[in-house]
């Protein structure tokens, strides 16, 4: 097996991150967040949904469970991992990757396609993409707003590592293409490293025209293909 | 004994329920009201009645699970 | 002196006398109450079984008809649908988030005691208008919980309908319906066979919630003395139940169940009495072994708790362990608390002692069935005669900008961006659309559902209003490309008590079974709700229905509002009448009058559109059915979600605004389309920046799109 | 001046959010935890210095706005 798909309960959207897999040719399997072992993947997606409920906090108690610490070791050995939506926020609860996200600007659930623009390939996430592309992929939350505190978001800034920002179709970012709020239209960013990766939007609802758009394609490729070619540190 | 949790966002970062409810209390006719802050109560009733290691333990409990540091502050207080 | 025990729980003097000879002696209180929520309108359906039996339920493509949970249907290759319809109208008033929100657990849960996971949702609602504070509150909570909720449990909601009428202020409507997708293989059913089998109660532990809530709530009028009878709130958990779901799909897998039921209205009772019955036998029950929140329940709070987000499955012995393993595993209780027995009687223990010994069935089967007095109201003639007095002539684009922004017409995504509609990556055309298309993955093959209602033609004309949201459902389904397949309904009345309620329930039942007839669909399952009355005031007669379509193959490119193009033709398929405007959405919203008698539906001509329609969904780049504003709207719609306007040259306003049934819009790229069966012609070309009515005015599409996109946003904020 | 208001879910209705985060609490050891309750905290800033007032007109909000009385109970605190 090759990417480990992780399950907590209340997370949905694994199914869909398989299907989205086998449609790229990559193979994908769920692993139940009480293992303790990410039987040899080679590299891990996070999927969405609402994991533990998203009580107390969304991703708080996610980042307790046995199979973290491996995700960790996992990460730490520079392997590619991937969080979507509520996988996104549960890594920043488990500070793999910075800030924290907190409910939309205005209070509502919002499930619509939106455009991101590409700010770097830097990351397991853009790698195949270009610098500037915008992409049309849906987004699906209620706390989808990032938010970090000022130094960590200029650090973050500074080294480049936000990745994807909301746009407007020709790639201009403003508060008016802002959907949820986020600090600085933060639609996705990595860590120092480059093998970790978080977004809100989801990649895998793009990978088939007939759901509306193939755009989620481009990351979602870039990831299998860091799977398939790790870059160890 | 029971112990209150209160769990506020920091200070300066997003505030959307805060900013929310504060243009509606606006629009109620509560002009005078110049700030509104949102955040959680958790009640904790917990074994013991050393109020001292209770609040320490809570204070723990928000520093591992009940608050996220990087986002939020956090007071204890004894109920009863 | 007091009010005896029974009447205080709903139950009338016969009712009381019944259970009495059924027993052959006073029931004890813990049977008392369960028979009082079994007996219930809500639960027992006394007052409309007698006439549910019109309803065409066969077909062969029917798996299950109504009784079971769910209606399943077959789609060929092993496949098979589960749908279901549901109500939760008067919690939604005491607490709009928590009623809408339990609501739909509820109905997720008849789809999965089917075997297999839902995976969509749809949401008709209703409310008093966006004017008052209230019915703001009310929808803005009722759209957070379904959102909350569905979100949150890991179904999809893919669409929905509503309305908006005074009569809905202290009663707004909540339906809920599900879909769900299986092989023939995984089918589960309720009956609990096998004697010595054991009922496994999974879930939520059992609190307060909702006490006598279906005989209470659903089953009397919502005047001020409910106010004070009722019960604690339910407070949905989709945390709770997207466990449960996840549990009890491994457990079918495993083959680890014999039988299974929901917990709804009558909790416990009404799943163990159901269980026991269907399978012909009894049931010993030990209230001892019931996981609880509150300590100090009594016999009768258990029984009848209306706690969310439990199961009852039936496992054999050598079985149980393994059951609570895998319930231990997705973290949910789990509990053995009772044994199929021989015989049909149904005991329950509770603290050692026995508190109700009585027939399993009789809780079900001997229900009281009331033919109630049915009369046509006073007045009806005279609102018949009254017909709308339409103007010699009607500025169209003065009139869209009224329609326009009227809430039940104007841009739904305010509501359906709040819920996710893409999950499980199955839908292909997504609300906003007419019907919802979903594929099936690995196969040809399409659903599409729709589901409506219609109030305002309901109250001048239930037959044919009841007629007319099926053949309006047929083609929203039909644009798809999907042929109408089954129905489930929602008969949301006021006061079967009333001769005029009764009158117009059997109306709409009877228009309903024609329509249904007339296309050839089973109804496979439903929901009544009476009592939508308040202080005296019914509601209108608010049938809903919820069509699903099937298609195989599915069209490739499906037909969607926002494919017309500059240059291609738009053309009118369906007869020429023009003459339809009683409560019609201009009638009401322009010159302020609701009267008039709706048109008929005509089967045949309907039949004929709705199979002209599934074969240019094959190739039509944009069909819309025509219904609220007529042409005149459907066009604007389409003009707005394709961004190009239209030019219509028509020798009649009417032909603009008037609401006749079985017409479609179909934009065709080329000269139209080569067959005749069906009276089709030509009335615009789509292109330019503005809705040209020629001689009857005109609206630029900016102004147009913005008025549409406001119309709710600008009311809720 | 500063009210607190503090919003708690009626004794007995179902706290799910409630009994998760005990659950979890339970998960790190935290064992002497009996009973979890979850609930809202809204800080208000309003202008004049009036503490009688500034409570009854916090109560008021609660009623119309802040609070849910179909479900929660609240309680109005002036903090300084
Ligand atoms: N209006 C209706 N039309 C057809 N079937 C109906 C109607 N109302 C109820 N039924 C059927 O009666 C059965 C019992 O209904 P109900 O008590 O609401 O089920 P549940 O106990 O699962 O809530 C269901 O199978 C339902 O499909
Ligand atoms: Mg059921």
């Amino acid at each position: 097996m090759t990417i480990a798909v992780v399950v907590f309960p209340g997370t949905n959207c694994e199914h869909d991150v398989v299907h989205a897999m086998r449609v790229l040719g990559a193979d994908a399997e769920l692993v139940w967040h009480r293992d303790d072992d990410l039987a040899g993947a080679a590299g891990v997606i996070l999927p969405g949904g609402f994991a533990h409920g998203d009580y107390l906090r969304t991703g708080a108690i996610a980042r307790f469970s046995p199979i973290m610490s491996e995700v960790r070791r996992l990460a730490e050995t520079g392997a590619p991992v991937l969080g979507i939506c509520n996988g996104f926020q549960v890594l920043c609860e488990a500070g793999l990757l910075t800030g924290a996200l907190v409910a939309n600007r205005d209070l509502r659930f919002i499930c619509r396609p939106v455009h991101v623009r590409v700010e770097s390939t830097d990351s397991v996430l853009t790698a195949a993409a270009q610098v500037g592309a915008v992409l049309r992929i849906p987004l699906n939350s209620y706390e989808g707003n990032y938010v970090a505190p000022p130094e960590e978001l200029a650090a973050l800034e500074a080294a480049g590592e936000v990745v994807l920002r909301y746009s407007d179709t020709s790639g201009a970012i403003d508060e008016a293409h802002n959907p949820n709020g986020s600090t600085n239209n933060i639609a996705g960013i990595t860590n120092a490293a480059s093998n970790v990766a978080g977004l809100m939007p989801h990649p895998e609802r793009a990978v088939e025209r007939i759901l509306g758009s193939a755009d989620g394609r481009v990351l979602l490729e870039s990831f299998v293909a860091s799977v398939r070619t790790p870059v160890r540190t | 004994m029971r112990v209150r949790v209160l769990i506020t966002r920091k200070e300066g970062l997003a505030d959307p329920e805060g900013v929310e409810t504060h243009r509606a209390l606006r629009d109620l006719g509560y002009g005078g009201v110049t700030e509104v802050h949102f955040g959680r109560i958790i009640n904790l009733s917990v074994d013991g009645d050393d109020a001292v290691a209770a609040v320490a333990q809570a204070e723990e409990m928000c520093e591992r699970l009940l608050a996220n540091p990087v986002i939020e502050d956090y007071s204890v207080e004894v109920v009863e | 002196m007091t009010e005896p025990a029974h009447r205080r729980l709903g139950m009338t003097d016969d009712e009381y006398d019944a259970v009495v000879a059924i027993l052959e002696r006073p029931p004890e209180p813990a049977e008392l109450a369960m028979y009082s929520v079994m007996w219930s309108e809500h639960c027992s359906y006394k007052s409309s079984r007698a006439w549910l039996g019109r309803f065409p339920t066969a077909a062969p493509w029917v798996v299950v008809g109504p009784g079971e949970n769910a209606g399943v249907v077959d789609l060929g290759d092993g496949w098979l649908a589960a749908l279901r319809i549901e109500s939760h109208n008067h919690p939604s008033f005491v607490e709009p988030y928590q009623g809408a929100a339990t609501g739909v657990g509820g109905i997720l849960r008849d789809i999965f005691t089917m075997g297999t996971r839902p995976i969509a949702v749809w949401d008709p609602i209703r409310f008093g208008p966006l004017d008052e504070p209230k019915n703001r509150y009310l929808m803005k909570g009722v759209v957070a919980g379904i959102a909350g909720y569905g979100n949150a449990v890991g179904v999809p909601t893919l669409g929905g309908e509503i309305e908006f009428a005074d009569c809905y202020s202290h009663n707004p409507l909540v339906n809920v319906m599900a879909l769900g997708l299986l092989r023939r293989e995984q089918l589960v059913l309720s009956a609990a066979s096998g004697e010595g089998n054991v009922a496994v109660l999974l879930g939520a532990a059992t609190g307060r919630d909702g006490i006598g809530g279906a005989s209470i709530l659903a089953s009397a009028s919502f005047d001020e003395a409910s106010g004070a009878k009722r019960p604690s709130v339910q407070i949905g958990d989709p945390f709770e139940e997207k466990k449960l779901i996840e549990a009890c799909l491994e457990l079918y897998a495993r083959g680890l169940v014999v039988g299974i039921q929901d917990l709804g209205a009558a909790g416990i009772s009404c799943a163990t009495s159901e269980c026991a019955a269907a399978g012909g036998m009894g049931m010993d029950v030990d209230l001892d072994d019931v996981p609880l929140r509150e300590a100090d329940m009594t016999p009768g709070e258990i029984l009848m708790s209306e706690s969310q987000e439990r199961m009852l499955a039936i496992v054999a012995p050598e079985d149980v362990d393994e059951v609570l393993a895998l319930a231990d595993k997705w973290e949910i209780e789990a509990a053995a608390i009772g044994t199929v027995t021989h015989g049909g009687a149904l005991r329950v223990v509770h603290d050692g002692a026995l508190v109700a010994e009585l027939p399993a069935a009789s809780l079900s089967e001997e229900a009281p069935l009331y033919r109630r007095p049915s009369q046509q109201p006073g007045g009806l003639e005279a609102a018949w005669a009254a017909a709308p007095p339409l103007p010699e002539h009607v500025d169209v684009g003065d009139a869209l900008r009224s329609l326009l922004d009227d809430p039940a017409i104007g841009d739904r995504s305010w509501i359906y961006e709040q819920y996710d509609h893409q999950l499980f990556l199955n839908t292909v055309v997504e609300p906003g659309h007419d019907g919802s298309l979903l594929r099936i993955k690995g196969t040809h093959k399409g659903l599409a559902v729709s589901t409506d209602g219609d109030s305002w033609r309901c109250r001048l004309d239930p037959r044919r209003g009841g007629a007319r949201i099926i053949w309006e459902a047929a083609l929203n389904v039909a644009v798809t490309g999907a042929r109408p397949y089954a129905v489930v309904d929602n008969l949301n009345f006021g006061n079967p008590e009333k001769p005029a309620v009764m009158w117009q329930f059997r109306e709409t039942v009877e228009g309903m079974s024609e329509a249904c007839e007339a296309l050839g669909i089973p109804v496979v399952g439903g929901n009544v709700s009476f009592y939508n009355e308040t202080d005296g005031v019914d509601i209108h007669p608010t049938p809903v229905v919820g069509l699903l379509g099937f298609c195989d193959p599915m069209p490739e490119q499906p037909p969607r509002l926002d494919r017309a193009k500059e240059g291609m033709g738009i053309w009118l398929l369906g007869p020429e009448d023009r003459g339809d405007f009683a409560a019609s959405a201009y009638a009401r919203t322009v010159l302020g009058i609701a009267t008039g008698r709706p048109a008929d539906a005509d089967p045949d001509m309907g039949s004929a559109v709705v199979h002209r329609t599934i074969e240019l969904a094959g190739w039509c780049p944009v069909l819309h059915d025509v219904s609220l504003g007529g042409v005149a709207v459907a066009v604007a719609e389409m003009c707005i979600s394709s961004g190009v306007g239209a030019r219509l040259e028509v020798d009649d306003w009417r032909d603009l605004l008037n609401e006749s049934p079985h017409r479609v819009i179909a934009v065709l790229p080329d000269r139209g389309d080569p067959n005749d069966v069906v009276p089709i012609r030509r009335i615009g070309t789509v292109g330019g920046d503005t809705i040209d009515f020629g001689e009857y005015g005109s609206i630029p599409l900016g102004e147009a799109a913005a008025i549409w996109r406001d119309a709710l946003p600008r009311r809720l904020g």
